[in-house]
């Protein structure tokens, strides 16, 4: 199935090259054609395919569905601001399609050897993508930095996976799990394999200390790309965490718990003390991701049905509320000029008041306020580690929380309290957000509206996880 | 009945709504006659009540309405009427009838007319309250609605510096006096259950020997605590030392408040209270040697400061604390019979001479210092000799009314045994001597001896209108005859039987009741027995020699004495310690509370600290992200190894 | 009214009326007719509300114009609404009180009037849903969202320091009330339900209810505001637009003595027992220092703001002092333990329900002076009662109200705490009935400084006196002042029955 | 002496750290740490033919041709960054790559 999904969508992309708004549509119209195949696919139970390599199970399933609408979302921001920019390529769509297809790997993968390929699917992809501005000396310096960096993190998974093959005999996934639950006691070696791993996955979501990649790639690729990055993938990473140390390794929980929580720790630390200090929205919201995967990674730590749910909740979450937030970034942006600093926002409620308030909506959705969505994905992670006994942790949490909502509220107060235009760099001001068009314009206040809506009604998304992950 | 009493207090308090409220619609006749009209009703029922009661109505003890209902506890507003209660509001309402008649003549052209009459029609109704409660709820009401409307009459004329410093003054001693007051309250609420003087009396005897532990170690009988607090309340209120202070000061406000609430009632609501909670402060020796002790002091030594004084009014005003020592020593001898006489007979004497200084004062265009006065017998006659008559009242000539109250009294204090009597007595003896001597003074200087008026003042110099003057005359008469009429029925002929308990081993007025043989005969027992009489003439006689005789004497004994002198001027240093000492200090430790511990330590080392620290954070944490690939690269081997190490050998 | 959804409305209304307003747009126009909505909506939610007091039984604690809708079913998270005779006047007071407010601003705001009016809605809406929430994670929701308003009215409509004082606040009341969440979401775990009456019966160790109740302490203690964490309140208070302080200080604040009574008292009465005397001295600084402070103030809204600090320090004297009764007191007060413990209870709720109308009005009133010279500066003024004798009147009026004075709502907490309070302790009540000196000082030197004396300075020659809207506004907050002071039976009567049987839950030992 | 197991695995680990090395003590050129990154491959597949020799399972040796052509992909793709970002300024030294920071 999923192969036959990765043939439409590289025949689909291939064939108009020239024709580009044709691509955009093209691309739009193969994720729904996708997302109808899961759609119609998914619906069963639990099966494998081609020997056990490939799994399509409900919270796959579900995982997918959500990367094709994040995806969807994060190529209907960009179509404009790439054409304003001249980067109107179908490169962009493609690489975003095969970074897709890449996450549609990892998510079914039930076989080490194919999430590697689907890692590396994606990253490959993410690579080029950052660096797809061939004329941004900054662009091309996070890719290198990406490059690097990532390189070293698959190095160090496939090592950790090549110890594991080496205990266990296998690479598929469902028997490592088997292996490890059998339940000799962790071994030395085993161990060793499972730090490595876990390194891996902490670099790909970017945890404290392997986020060092984070804010110079968010901050240096174009806007669009670092949409696309703080979204999607975002949740390919769960699925690696998921289906590695949960599945794969599900039995070693006590021994990779503590790793974890210090990770998590650190990433809330980290990310939040740091955001503080930043000028560079894109930074901020880099350091600010650093801090959300933090929560997410204390979803992982109970080891529970209901935590890894609640990780998940997170996930989907913060992807479209980073999609809403870099999405405003675009749609303030304009022809040679990114409202990438948070002096840019400045007054844009005198300007705009509609747009200042999707804005502070998902700032505070992205603080954990009430009335947004950002706040049950807090309270259903804290609830699955207090449901572990972690009490501390949980209060360490919210503490961390506290100081991370200082820099949204900064964000905020340069919209609303700061008067007059903050633009001085960008020449004439008041029409801003005017010029940008109104496909634009809908689909950002529909995201933000979304973030409100899964607010006020969690209870359907909360079920969802709970249903395909329980 | 109870429509009556309710009437009562409701007149004027409508009377004062309407003209409050509506002051400019109803124009200046329309507000003194809507205001007076409602006194009127007030005097009027208080009249028919008064003579109810004396024809042997029962004790009338009543709720009006609940006020509020918490766990078992109601509290209710509602009235107790006996023959104490009956007397007081006959005796306020008639004061106060007599100083709305007073004012129209005395406010004439003041721009706050209305509101003037507003105030002291909702003052009378505040008193009435007061005095006519059956709870201790409704008590304090009164007790701190007087205290307002005096604060806001003190600071009548808004523009006068000293008059709105004054009016603060006030209400903060007060307030000191109502915390105590509220303290004693709170005792007997939480000893007895309730708030009703029925329930609060019937358990006061078992109260006298329940214990409270308040310092370590020591033990207080509850009903002393609950005393001492009730009586700071009155100390405040009556203007006892050392909560005196207020008082003087208070005559900054217009001279018919100074008669009407810094002489004739409200400074009387503390005297009236205890002598209500008689039943109480009877079986605690101790609050009644307090009293004692207090009263007697105020007494003499507020006396004296009469004799410096060179403002009219606050000469008036330390006669008035002095004479409010004095019925504070009657209850502190369980003489709370006499005490109220007092009240009473002070109440028509001291309005009377208040009035007649601000008959001076309004005829002299608002001049209060005696100094620039003199000589004024022959221009305002009716002035002059109502003044002789309060004075000679004040200082207790024989037949007057004062006489009969403070010889009773001087009397009943002679034979109390509570400890602390004896210095009573000979300080109230002293008194009397004292009393002479300031009121003659004052009486000299003003009407006698040589003029000093600026003669400006003088071409416009004549007798006050009717007004003013009918007043005089209204208030002289039961000044002169008061005492004479009534110490018979209301002191000894068992009067107030039905709302003063006395033990029969402390019932000194009964002791003094059984030498008792009418009026005249009391004058020839007081000649005969008692050195007060000729204490007053010394006085009088020195006042005389002094001021008449050897005008520059004074001077000279000023002089002498310097040392004596400047502490009586300076009042014995009272207001000089409270504002250098207390408001000082209370402000010094304001202001480093509110900049060093508030904004210092909690605000700029707790808040803004830890908002600092978090942002000296923030920058060392940036500081990690140096750009450098290699450092990036390092910091995940370090991370890497920091997990091998610890699953290898921690784990 | 069995069927109408009377409490959904009283919150949703409020909030699409916001809607609306902002739908209305920033022109001229649209501002125009926004006001006009918030008035209307604002008044019809008050009207609305009260039948919620006519029809409330008076008989039973239990809760009434119950709603109960599953919300998140996997978390067993309900729409509870419902009221008893805790909630209920809290509930009425924010009905009242938001109409004024929009009043109060209708002329003043000029900057984006909409916004301004429409964040009163949202509040509004949201403030009901804290006091009416009866589920513990829609309590919460409510209870955070509402820091999004205020924030947005503070530092927009504020004065100079106003991004400081609202980050302040924001953060300060944050940090407060996530661990609240914490709590909350553990006792959950604990009941596996969020519904506030299912906890008050959950069992828990004293540890747990040690925990729990610091949990909970940290974030009302910061909303009533207690010493030592209080010093959000004056800077927001002074920044914050009238509107915003009244609000503030009427409603925000009695939050936290709500959560009191909701949930530290009947969840952790053990804990809460242990802990008494702790909250009693915290309570006693707030009601001696905080009044040494507000002594030194030279701006007229700190001080009031600093007043209120000192006024709420009665609110949890009452509800903490309680335990101290029940245990029979030192000074072996004591034979009348039940109604003491009564008395201060009440008291408690009472203070709260007049402190949100005296200290209410008193910002009112700072404003009317505010919106003429633009200046909080005591120094500014003096001798307004030349030019302003009806303000001066009702400003005088409030002051003395809030000095406790008989007869207004000021006196009937206060006096009923110190009552109950003296049966704990002779010298707690000694120490409470302080104020009765400290509070008077520095209301009445403000009211000396402010409004008696000759005319200052030109400013206050050129004041002209209130108009009828502000008359209005200021009359009937001090209408309610005069009848609860006056008569506040009624109020006493609708809480009784319910605190009484919070009163006989809280001495159950849940060990 | 006999070549075991574990000789194999030293080898890999030492390569492995070899490169990590590599990384960072290199600062100069970023050509040496695409190679570096090559070489920790290369310790991987060492280790998984060592493996799969050891356990008689193919899985491995299956595993490392997909490494091979991952890497190779991925030299491309480095090598493609590497070209642009000398387009950009330049140079290829490490210690330049420093505008992102903070």
């Amino acid at each position: 199935m999923v192969c036959a999904i990765s043939v439409i969508l590289v025949v689909d992309v291939f064939l108009p090259p020239s024709r580009r708004r044709a691509t955009f549509y093209l691309t739009m119209l193969a994720l729904l054609g996708t997302a109808l195949c899961s759609l119609y696919y998914g619906a069963g139970e639990r099966t494998t395919l081609l020997y056990g390599s490939f799994v399509s199970d409900p919270a796959g399933n579900a995982l997918k569905l959500f990367a094709y609408a994040i995806v969807a979302l994060v190529f209907l921001y960009s179509r404009d601001y790439l054409e304003r920019e001249g980067l109107y390529k179908g490169e962009y769509f493609i690489l975003g399609l095969f970074a897709l297809l890449g996450i549609m790997v990892m998510i079914s993968a039930n076989s080490l050897l194919i999430l590697y390929l689907g890692l590396e699917l994606l990253s490959l992809a993410l690579y080029a993508l950052v660096a797809f501005d061939r004329e941004s000396s900054i662009a091309a310096e996070s890719a290198m930095k990406y490059f690097v960096l990532g390189a070293i993190a698959s190095g160090t998974l496939l090592y950790g996976i090549s110890v594991l093959y080496g205990i266990t005999g296998t690479v598929d996934i469902g028997e490592l799990g088997a292996y490890f639950s059998a339940g000799e006691g962790p071994q030395v070696a085993a161990l060793l394999g499972l730090a490595f791993v876990i390194v891996g996955v902490a670099f790909k979501f970017g945890a404290v200390p392997f986020h060092m990649w984070l804010p110079d790639v968010y901050q240096g690729a174009r806007t669009p790309v670092t949409l696309f990055i703080s979204t999607a993938p975002k949740l390919a990473s769960f699925a690696l965490a998921w289906r590695v140390m949960v599945e794969g390794l599900g039995g070693l929980h006590g021994s990779w718990q503590d790793m974890v929580i210090v990770l998590s720790v650190l990433s809330l630390a980290v990310g939040n003390v740091a955001a503080i200090a930043q000028t560079n929205l894109k930074r901020m919201l880099a350091y600010s991701t650093i801090s959300h995967v933090g929560f997410i990674l204390m979803g992982f730590i109970a080891g529970t049905p209901q935590g890894l749910s609640a990780a998940m909740f997170y996930t989907i979450a913060y992807a479209f509320m980073a999609a809403a937030a870099f999405g405003m970034i675009i749609l303030l942006s304009r022809e040679g000029f990114e409202a990438e600093n948070i002096a840019d926002f400045k007054g844009l409620n005198a300007r705009d008041p509609w747009f200042a308030l999707m804005m502070l909506m998902i700032m505070f959705s992205m603080a954990g306020i009430p009335l947004f969505v950002g706040f049950y994905a807090k309270l259903v992670v804290l609830e699955s580690v207090l449901d572990a006994g972690l009490v501390w942790l949980a209060v360490l949490g919210v503490f961390f929380a506290v100081i991370g909502a200082f820099y949204y509220l900064r964000v905020i107060w340069f919209m609303y309290f700061a008067e007059g235009s903050g633009i001085e760099s960008g020449g004439a001001d008041d029409s801003l957000v005017a010029e940008a068009p109104a496909s634009l314009r809908i689909v950002v206040s529909a995201n933000s509206l979304l973030l409100l809506a899964l607010g006020l009604f969690p209870g359907q998304l909360l079920e969802l996880c709970g249903r395909v992950l329980g | 009945m109870e429509s009556i009493y309710l009437s009562i207090i409701l007149a004027p308090l409508a009377a004062s709504v309407v003209v409050g409220l509506f002051g400019s619609r109803v124009g200046r006749a329309g507000a003194h006659w809507i205001t007076i009209v409602g006194v009127s009703i007030s005097f009027v029922l208080s009249l028919v009540v008064l003579a109810d009661v004396l024809g042997g109505a029962e004790v009338y003890s009543g709720a009006v309405y609940q006020w509020g209902q918490v766990g078992g506890l109601s509290l209710e507003i509602g009235f107790l009427i006996d023959h104490l209660t009956a007397l007081m509001i006959t005796v306020v309402s008639f004061v106060s009838l007599a100083v709305h008649i007073y004012t129209i003549g005395y406010m004439a052209d003041d721009d706050g007319y209305q509101r003037f009459f507003s105030y002291i029609s909702l003052f009378t109704f505040a008193m009435l309250t007061l005095v006519m409660s059956n709870n201790f709820l409704q008590l304090f009401f009164g007790w701190e609605a007087v205290g307002v409307v005096s604060y806001l009459l003190i600071g009548f004329w808004f523009k006068r510096e000293t008059a709105i410093f004054a009016n603060m003054k006030a209400f903060l001693v007060n307030r000191v006096g109502d915390f105590g007051f509220l303290l004693g309250i709170a005792t007997l609420l939480a000893f007895t259950g309730s708030l009703d003087y029925q329930t609060v009396f019937g358990a006061a005897e078992g109260l006298a020997d329940e214990r409270i532990s308040l310092f370590s170690g020591t033990e207080w009988s509850v009903l002393t605590v609950a005393c001492l607090g009730l009586f700071v309340g009155a100390m405040g209120k009556s203007a006892q030392m050392p909560l005196h202070v207020w008082l003087p000061d208070s005559m900054e406000g217009p001279t018919p408040i100074s008669a009407l609430i810094h002489a004739a009632t409200m400074v009387t609501a503390g005297i009236f209270m205890v002598a209500r909670m008689s039943p109480l402060f009877e079986y605690s020796q101790t609050a009644l040697s307090v009293m004692l002790v207090i009263g007697a002091t105020t007494a003499i030594f507020t006396g004296l400061l009469g004799i410096v004084q060179q403002d009219i009014k606050r000469i008036v005003a330390y006669s008035t604390l002095s004479q409010l020592g004095y019925m504070t020593v009657a209850l502190g001898a369980s003489a709370y019979a006499a005490g109220i006489f007092h009240l009473m007979t002070h109440a028509f004497f001291k309005a009377l001479l208040f009035l007649a200084a601000g008959s001076v004062i309004i005829a002299l265009h608002h001049e209060q210092d005696i100094r620039r006065m003199g000589g004024l017998r022959k221009y305002m006659p009716i002035t002059y000799w109502t003044s002789v008559i309060g004075t000679l009242a004040l200082i207790g000539f024989p037949g007057f009314s004062g006489f009969y109250s403070k010889d009773a009294l001087i009397e009943a204090v002679h034979l109390s045994t509570t400890p602390g009597a004896g210095y009573a007595y000979w300080c109230v003896l002293l008194g009397v001597f004292v009393t002479a001597l300031y009121s003659f003074r004052l009486l000299f200087v003003v009407f006698h001896g040589e003029e000093r008026i600026d003669h400006h003042a003088r071409e416009h110099l004549e007798e006050s209108p009717k007004v003013v003057t009918v007043p005089l005359i209204l208030l002289a008469i039961p000044s002169v005859v008061i005492g004479w009429i009534t110490i018979g029925p209301v002191l000894f002929g068992g009067f107030f039987d039905d709302s003063i308990f006395v033990l029969a081993q402390q019932d000194v007025v009964g002791l003094v009741g059984e030498e008792f043989h009418g009026a005249a005969a009391f004058i020839v027992h007081a000649a005969t027995h008692s050195v007060a009489l000729y204490l007053a003439a010394a006085g009088a006689l020195v006042a005389w020699f002094l001021y008449i005789r050897r005008p520059d004497l004074p001077g000279m004994l000023q002089a002498r004495l310097a040392v004596m002198h400047r502490v009586l001027d300076n009042k014995y240093y009272f207001d000089w310690f409270n504002e250098n000492v207390v408001a000082a200090a209370t402000r010094m430790l304001a202001g480093s509370l509110w900049r060093v511990a508030d904004a210092g330590v909690i605000d700029g080392v707790g808040i803004n600290g830890s908002a600092r620290g978090v942002r000296y954070l923030a920058g060392v944490v940036r500081n990690f992200q140096t750009g450098y690939l290699y450092h990036y690269a390092f910091a995940m081997i370090i991370g890497l190894t920091a997990f091998l190490v610890w699953l290898t050998f921690g784990g | 009214m069995s069927g109408f959804p009377i409490l959904s409305a009283l919150v949703w209304l409020p909030i699409l009326a916001g809607i609306a307003v902002l739908a209305l747009g920033s022109g001229e126009a649209g501002a125009r007719r926004g006001k006009l909505v918030s008035l209307v909506a604002s008044t019809v939610v008050f009207i609305l509300s009260l039948p919620l007091y006519f029809g409330f039984d008076v008989t039973t604690a239990e809760m009434q114009f119950v709603e109960r809708v599953s919300w998140i079913e996997r978390f067993n998270v309900y729409y509870h609404l419902g009221l008893d005779g805790i909630s209920l006047p809290l509930v009425l007071l924010t009905t009242l009180l938001t109409p004024l407010v929009v009043l109060a601003g209708w002329r003043v705001i000029q900057l984006r009037p909409a916004q301004y009016f429409a964040a009163f809605l949202f509040m509004e809406g949201l403030m009901i849903g804290v006091f009416a929430a009866l589920d513990g994670l829609l309590f919460y929701v409510f209870w955070e969202a509402m820091l999004v308003p205020m924030f947005i009215i503070i530092g927009v409509w504020g004065g100079e320091r106003r991004i400081y004082a609202t980050v302040k606040f924001f953060l300060f009341t944050f940090l407060g009330s996530v661990f609240m969440l914490v709590a909350l979401i553990y006792l959950y775990l604990q009941a596996g339900s969020y519904a506030i009456l299912a906890f008050h019966d959950l069992p828990l160790t004293m540890r747990e209810q040690q925990w729990i109740f610091v949990a909970f302490l940290l974030a009302f203690a910061v909303k009533v505001p207690m010493w030592p964490v209080h010093t959000w309140l004056p800077d927001a208070h002074v920044e914050a637009p009238t509107g915003g302080s009244v609000i503030l200080a009427a409603v925000l604040l009695k939050m936290g003595g709500y959560g009191f009574v909701r949930f530290s008292l009947p969840i952790t009465p053990d804990a809460s027992a242990a802990l008494a005397g702790v909250i009693i001295v915290l309570s006693l600084i707030a009601i001696i220092y905080i009044a040494f402070v507000a002594l030194a103030q030279e701006d007229m809204k700190k001080l009031i703001a600093y007043s209120s600090i000192a006024h709420m320090g009665f609110v949890t004297l009452g509800f903490f002092v309680i335990f101290q009764i029940a245990l029979g007191g030192a000074g072996g007060a004591g034979i009348f333990g039940g109604d003491g413990a009564m008395l201060a209870l009440q008291g408690g709720m009472v203070q709260m329900i007049s402190h949100g109308l005296i200290s209410g009005a008193l910002f009112l009133c700072v404003g009317v002076m505010y919106d003429r010279l633009h200046s909080r500066q005591i120094a500014d003024y003096g001798g307004v009662v030349n030019t302003m004798p009806r303000f001066a009147a009702l400003m005088v009026f409030f002051a003395l109200a809030n000095a406790g004075l008989p007869g207004t709502s000021g006196f009937v907490g206060e006096f009923l705490v110190i009552l109950g309070s003296f049966q704990a302790s002779f010298w707690l009540a000694f120490l409470a009935a302080t104020t009765l000196v400290f509070g008077a000082a520095y209301t009445l030197w403000l009211v000396k400084r402010v409004v008696f004396g000759d005319v200052a300075n030109e400013g206050v020659a050129s004041l002209k006196d209130v108009d009828s809207r502000e008359f209005f506004y200021l009359a009937v907050l001090a209408a309610g002042v005069l009848l609860l002071g006056v008569w506040p039976a009624p109020l006493l009567e609708v809480m009784e029955v319910t605190l009484a049987s919070l009163l006989e839950h809280v001495q159950q030992t849940k060990l | 002496m006999t070549v075991t197991i574990s000789h194999y695995l030293i080898l890999a680990a030492v390569l492995f750290s070899m490169a990590v090395a590599g990384i960072f003590i290199n600062r100069k050129n970023v050509i040496l740490l695409l190679m570096c990154i090559e070489l920790m491959l290369l310790a991987v597949n060492f280790n998984f033919i060592a493996f799969s020799r050891m356990l008689g399972d193919e899985m491995g040796q299956v595993f490392v041709f997909f490494i091979l052509t991952v890497a190779a992909a991925e030299a491309a793709i480095g090598l493609a960054i590497l070209v642009v970002l000398f387009r950009t300024r330049q140079s290829i030294n490490v210690e330049e790559l420093d505008t992102l920071r903070g």
